[in-house]
């Protein structure tokens, strides 16, 4: 009965509208949160890997082969990601696998990579996720340390030293946590008061309130992802703190400024460019790429783009390019590819990959945003 | 109680011929993936059954017990050196104890007060793994070291299966065993009328810390093979959703019925990955099936089939 | 030194009224049947998601507001009548699982039609904070609080004064024998659960400009909801109302003066403590077992 | 030397005074009835003998040591056992198997031997279960040995009861009122069940409504009224008792 399950899943997969190319597909295997807790980033990225992988069909695929996607999704549970990731491996037996929306799924996916000796593309945000440097596992997006560095600089720049954090219990917001805490006192900068929230609080003025009367703070540093920041930013403005209000990368998403609508003014945040696509000079060498996913994006699903879709976009270009260059049966050439990606101008960035570093975004890839009138709007 | 008179030891040679059959045939990782799952599941949903089913009390908090299984055998290597079996075995008497002092605290309380308690026991156990961060890798949760039983490991997927089957049938002997000695009478005599038993010279007290301790122990000790078997360990396997997943394999399978135990983990563990390619509507469809099979099989599957098959048998 | 603790106090009464409408619909379904409705979480889920669909469809509040409860009214009615009515000579837990088989569905379903996004729901009066004292109130807080109050004085004239209201209760107290005074128990199961089911999605409407929604906000509603309800004494109203407040202050002052982090666990180990020294929950009813 | 002597019992619930102030004792062998109308507090006395209540104030002595405040389960293993007003019966299980956990506190209740079948327990098992199925017939059900307990009739399930209260081989045994809900036949039935009881050496303590079985069986009979001691007597004493007729069937005139 199991047997005829894998064949119906396959079946199921082609109906997908693959133009009649002849050859065997190449198998694309992903496992995202595609509902549960980080459901708010699994969608954008599933919707990004469908929408591209029928574009490169239509042009002809690769190597003269369509791909095929086989997703499957984990519901933000981690042991559910690891089953479904053996799945693709050993019964799908997909060629590349993308995914991992959430730290804890890919951490539960590195080691049954690692084994199979499969490229595995993950689009989590964890620093843990590539360091110490794992063979076969690669990252698109920045790592939250580099977010934090990049807070922290511009936090220097405005003379500010002692920083309240107040971090999500989420894996984001914890990994978050540690990092900021590691590079603040490379910055000189203190960390006065340290509280979190949960990801589903509806509340916060507690912990806002706590922070309001530490004494000497300076600026307010939130560290969380989906609906948790834009209940700070409302109950920011509630008690009307006034401080300077930081967020992280978490928030780069439209929909952060409709649920926060005016509490939203002044907020800065690091981000990928992709979110100021349209305000970038031309001459930025970012501008075509990012401007071009977010017309493709909004044309098809008539949302707004969010740099968690840009970095499965990031994500399935620099495995194309990997499969182009080395083909796609021998796993260990597309891996060295990967590790060779030069100069490939993402959504997240420019992305120079090393046997050291396998995620090859240098702190140029963030830019320091502000909130002004509802719109994102880039400093100087 | 039909289930009783034809001999239980049937479906014991059904479940050790499947066993060898699946060892044989699963063609690869992905399908003794499921089936490893699947005894795992069992052995918790038969121990589990003890509880709800013949001693008639309720835990909405399982899952407590398998995330410190889980926890201790990912925590006390990494942190500490400890060999793997002595970290299970640790996880093991933490939550034999925890269940046993929990059960003689509340022991009084009956029905929903009962649920709220276990309820409470499972959120605080997945709130601590969720912030104590520096031990337990917080909500990203944090790997774990391979299970290595007196110095060799266990090679490969298909010896992980032979281990977990092999466990399964003897919790399977063992419970049919139990549920038939006085031990086992005096536990469903609790769940027929407290009152009664407790006349009769049954120390309820002592009865519903005995079988509380006896559900808590073996899910602790599957939480550290889990552990060991996916190599991950994450907050969520102590959260709420993971008990009610426990509560719902029992009651769809059949309360007091262990063969019934058995079916509900092996039902419940294959429907994620038959439905998995619905996307979006696998939520739908798992509580639609378990709506159904409720308003048509309301006492399980097992019990309801053994009467069914029953009348028309004899 | 004030100012904190008020604000402590304020935020917790706000989302401890929320609670209190879960743990209300709780109540009354436990009342009549006996079963604990886990899907009562998706019922206040659905009121803010479903007035939050009418108003961007262009509907005023008030027509989206109503619309918002009538619906989940209905759906509690057919829910009623096709699953828990159908299980006959069911034990207690197959209707809980049936319960909690029915908010899988619900959640899935809003999932799939309403998408996974969160969304904000504009407050009913202009949305300046009101200051007390050095505290900060949402300007939604005093609808939510007129409106607790109003229902909380409906149901109590409706169970002490109108037939319909000594009907419930006399089901929930023998409903064999409310059956031979000739009362429809039948009709009484359905109105609870429509009952709860208005409650509920009431509250999501009244909530969701503070707290925001999304299709799964409904679980840790649901969830805190049961233990207001277990607190207040499970089966009274008063009880429900009284032990929503709690849970809500009891995590507001924890994650104020503890930590934030255990906020949940606390509000939990609170409870055992109220438990532990009234086994039968604030204003439960003494049951003393006849044997 | 009396088996069982209560000195000043009392239980009181909230305001209402269930029982106040009785004192009575039972010696061995004897049939020993409770009656008095509905609400005289003979079950609430029962049930604190039996452990069920806590008394509020007064001492039971059991064979001259104080059994007061012991919970029930540590009660039966003092010998006494007990049948219940409105039947508590394991609907969960077979008939046969009620009559099994009676004798709960004779058998090796240990976990690990039971897991792995060790022979000496399922021997000790088999001889048990032999002994309930003699049981049952000695009580009248031999038919429904092998019955589930949900399946028998009201009767019949009042008789299993007995069964499984005399499966602890009690030196005392509690009945509450055996009779009620039974046909003419069946209440012969009982009254002779309750002879050959009393005849194997059992103390019987009996509470009652049908009269003329009360007054058949019982060697003393104490009478109470709202819950305090009218009196205490034997058969032939309590029907001559002004104080009984008026308190059963109202005051003359």
């Amino acid at each position: 009965m199991l047997k005829g399950l894998s064949f119906l899943v396959i079946l199921a997969n082609i109906g997908l509208g693959l133009p009649a190319l002849a050859s065997e597909p190449i198998r694309i295997g992903s496992v995202l949160s595609v509902s549960g807790s980080a459901a708010f980033l699994g969608e954008p990225e599933l919707k990004t890997l469908q929408l591209y992988i029928e574009k490169t069909n239509q042009n002809g695929g690769v190597l003269g082969r369509p791909l095929q996607l086989i997703h499957y999704d984990d519901g933000s549970d981690a042991g559910k990601a690891n089953s479904f990731a053996k799945r693709l491996i050993d019964d799908d037996k997909v060629d590349i696998l993308l995914g991992g929306t959430t730290t804890g799924s890919t951490m539960s996916m590195v080691p049954l990579a690692e084994k199979a000796e499969i490229p595995f593309i993950s689009l989590a945000g964890g620093t843990v996720i590539i360091e110490p440097v794992k063979k076969w596992v690669f990252k698109t997006p920045h790592t939250d340390r580099m977010a934090s560095e990049k807070v922290f600089t511009d936090m220097k720049s405005r003379g500010i030293s002692k920083v309240a954090l107040l971090s999500e219990t989420s894996g984001f917001g914890q990994s978050g946590k540690k990092e900021t805490e590691a590079v603040a006192g490379r910055f000189g900068i203190t960390l006065v008061a340290n509280e979190t929230y949960g990801p589903k609080d509806t509340d916060v003025t507690a912990q806002l309130t706590k922070i309001r009367n530490t004494p000497e703070v300076e600026a307010v540093f939130v560290y969380g992802l989906g609906q948790g920041p834009a209940v700070v930013t409302n109950n920011y403005q509630q008690l009307a703190i006034g401080l300077p209000l930081y967020h992280a990368h978490g928030i780069g998403s439209e929909q952060f400024i409709t649920l926060t609508g005016t509490a939203s003014e002044g907020v800065r945040l690091p981000a990928a460019a992709l979110l100021i696509a349209d305000k970038l000079a031309d001459s930025d060498p970012q501008k075509a790429v990012v401007t071009g996913y977010r017309k493709v994006y909004r044309e098809a699903f008539q949302e707004d783009v969010s740099t968690f879709g840009g970095h499965a976009y990031d994500a399935l270009m620099i495995a194309l390019n990997a499969f182009a260059k080395a083909g796609v049966n021998d796993k260990a050439k597309v891996r060295d590819a990967i590790e060779q990606t030069k100069g490939y101008m993402g959504t997240g960035g420019a992305v120079t990959m090393s046997p050291t570093d396998h995620m090859g975004l240098d702190e140029t890839a963030f830019r320091m945003l502000e909130i002004h009138n509802a719109t994102w709007t880039l400093i100087k | 109680m039909n289930e009783v008179q034809k001999s239980p030891f049937l479906g014991l040679w059904f479940l050790g011929v499947t066993l060898i059959l699946l060892l044989a045939l699963l063609p690869n990782g992905y399908f003794l993936d499921i089936a490893i799952r699947m005894a795992i599941n069992a052995i918790i949903i038969i121990m589990l059954n003890l509880l709800i089913g013949f001693a008639g009390q309720i835990s909405l908090g399982h899952a407590a017990f398998f995330g410190i299984g889980a926890y201790s055998s990912a925590i006390l290597p990494a942190h500490f050196g400890w060999p793997s079996a002595l970290a299970l075995v640790f996880g093991a008497l933490f939550s034999g104890v925890l269940a046993l002092i929990l059960a003689r605290l509340i022991f009084r309380f009956k029905g929903h007060y009962l649920a709220m308690v276990t309820l409470g026991l499972g959120i605080i156990v997945s709130v601590i793994l969720t912030n104590e961060t520096a031990w337990t890798g917080g909500p990203d949760g944090m790997a774990v070291q391979d299970l290595d039983l007196l110095g060799h490991k266990l090679p490969g997927d298909r010896s992980w299966l032979g281990l977990t089957g092999f466990l399964l049938i003897l919790c399977v002997w063992g419970t049919i065993n139990l549920m038939e000695s006085p031990f086992g009478r005096a536990l469903r005599a609790l769940h027929g009328s407290e009152t009664a038993a407790a006349a009769a010279g049954v120390d309820l007290a002592r009865y519903k810390m005995a079988v509380f301790a006896l559900s808590a122990v073996p899910t602790s000790i599957m939480g550290s093979l889990t552990a060991h078997y996916v190599g991950f360990v994450t907050p969520n396997l102590a959260g709420f959703t993971h008990s009610i997943e426990m509560l719902t394999m029992v009651v769809l399978g059949g309360m007091a019925s262990i063969y019934g135990s058995v079916l509900g983990a092996v039902l419940l563990t294959a429907l994620p990955q038959l439905l998995a390619t619905l996307d979006g509507w696998e939520t739908v469809a798992l509580g639609a099936i378990l709506v159904i099979t409720m308003i048509f099989l309301p006492k399980g599957i097992v019990p309801t089939l053994t009467v069914y098959l029953g009348k028309h048998s004899r | 030194m004030l100012a904190p603790f008020l604000q402590y106090l304020i935020s917790g009464i706000t989302v401890g009224m929320v609670y209190a409408f879960s743990a209300l619909g709780f109540s009354l379904i436990y009342n009549a049947s006996g079963v604990v409705n886990f899907a009562q979480g998706e019922f206040i889920m659905l009121g803010g998601m479903l007035a939050v669909f009418f108003s961007k469809a262009g509907l005023p509040f008030p027509a989206a507001a109503v619309l918002a409860i009538v619906i989940p009214t209905l759906l509690g009615m057919m829910i009623e009548r096709l699953t828990i009515a159908r299980a006959k000579n069911a034990e207690i837990l197959s209707l809980i699982i049936i319960t909690i088989g029915i908010s899988l569905v619900l959640r899935g379903l809003t999932q799939i039609f309403m998408g996974k996004a969160v969304h904000a729901l504009a407050p009913i009066s202009d949305s300046r904070p009101i200051h007390l004292a050095g505290a900060v109130m949402h300007s939604q807080s005093p609808w939510v609080l007129g409106f607790t109050v109003t229902v909380m004085a409906m149901l109590w004239y409706f169970f002490r004064h109108s037939l319909s209201g000594k009907k419930i209760l006399a089901t929930s107290c023998n409903r064999s024998a409310a059956q031979l005074m000739g009362i429809n128990t039948q009709w009484v199961m359905t109105f609870s659960y429509a009952m709860a089911a208005a409650l509920g999605s009431l509250a999501g409407v009244l909530i969701t400009p503070i707290t925001m929604t999304s299709y799964d906000v409904g679980i840790m509603l649901g969830l805190k909801g049961f233990i207001g309800a277990v607190v207040g004494g499970m089966g009274s109203g008063m009880g429900a109302i009284a032990g929503g407040l709690i849970v809500g202050i009891a995590e507001s002052l924890g994650a104020g003066y503890i930590s934030s982090a255990y906020k949940d666990a606390m509000a939990f180990l609170l409870i055992f403590v109220i438990l532990f020294l009234r086994p039968r929950g604030l204003f439960g009813a003494k049951a003393t077992d006849r044997v | 030397m009396n088996l069982l002597e209560v000195r000043n019992l009392s239980k009181s619930f909230g305001g209402i005074q269930a029982v106040h102030n009785v004192s009575f004792a039972i010696s061995p062998g004897q049939i020993y009835s409770v009656i008095g109308p509905n609400g005289a507090g003979k079950t609430t006395l029962f049930n604190l003998i039996t452990g069920i209540y806590l008394p509020t104030a007064g001492e039971i002595f059991l064979n001259g040591s104080k059994i007061d405040g012991q919970p029930p389960h540590r009660l039966a293993g003092l010998g006494i056992s007990r049948t219940f007003q409105n039947l508590q019966i394991f609907m969960n299980m077979s008939a046969i198997e009620n009559v099994m956990v009676g004798a709960h506190l004779r058998l090796d209740r240990n976990i690990l031997k039971a897991s792995l079948r060790l022979p000496a327990l399922r021997r000790r098992d088999k001889i048990l279960r032999e002994e309930a199925a003699e049981l049952m017939a000695f009580v009248g059900l031999e038919a429904c040995v092998t019955q589930a307990a949900d399946s028998l009739a009201y009767g019949a399930l009042k008789r299993l009861e007995i069964a499984r209260a005399l499966a602890s081989k009690p030196r005392l045994l509690f009945l509450d009122e055996p009779a009620a809900g039974l046909n003419p036949a069946e209440t012969q039935g009982v009254q002779e069940l309750m002879q050959k009881v009393a005849a194997a050496g059992i103390t019987v303590v009996l509470v009652e409504h049908d009269m003329k079985l009360v007054m058949n069986l019982s060697n003393r009979i104490l009478v109470l009224d709202y819950g305090k001691k009218l009196t205490e007597g034997t058969a032939e004493e309590v029907c001559r008792n002004p104080d009984v007729i008026a308190a059963y069937l109202g005051v003359h005139g």
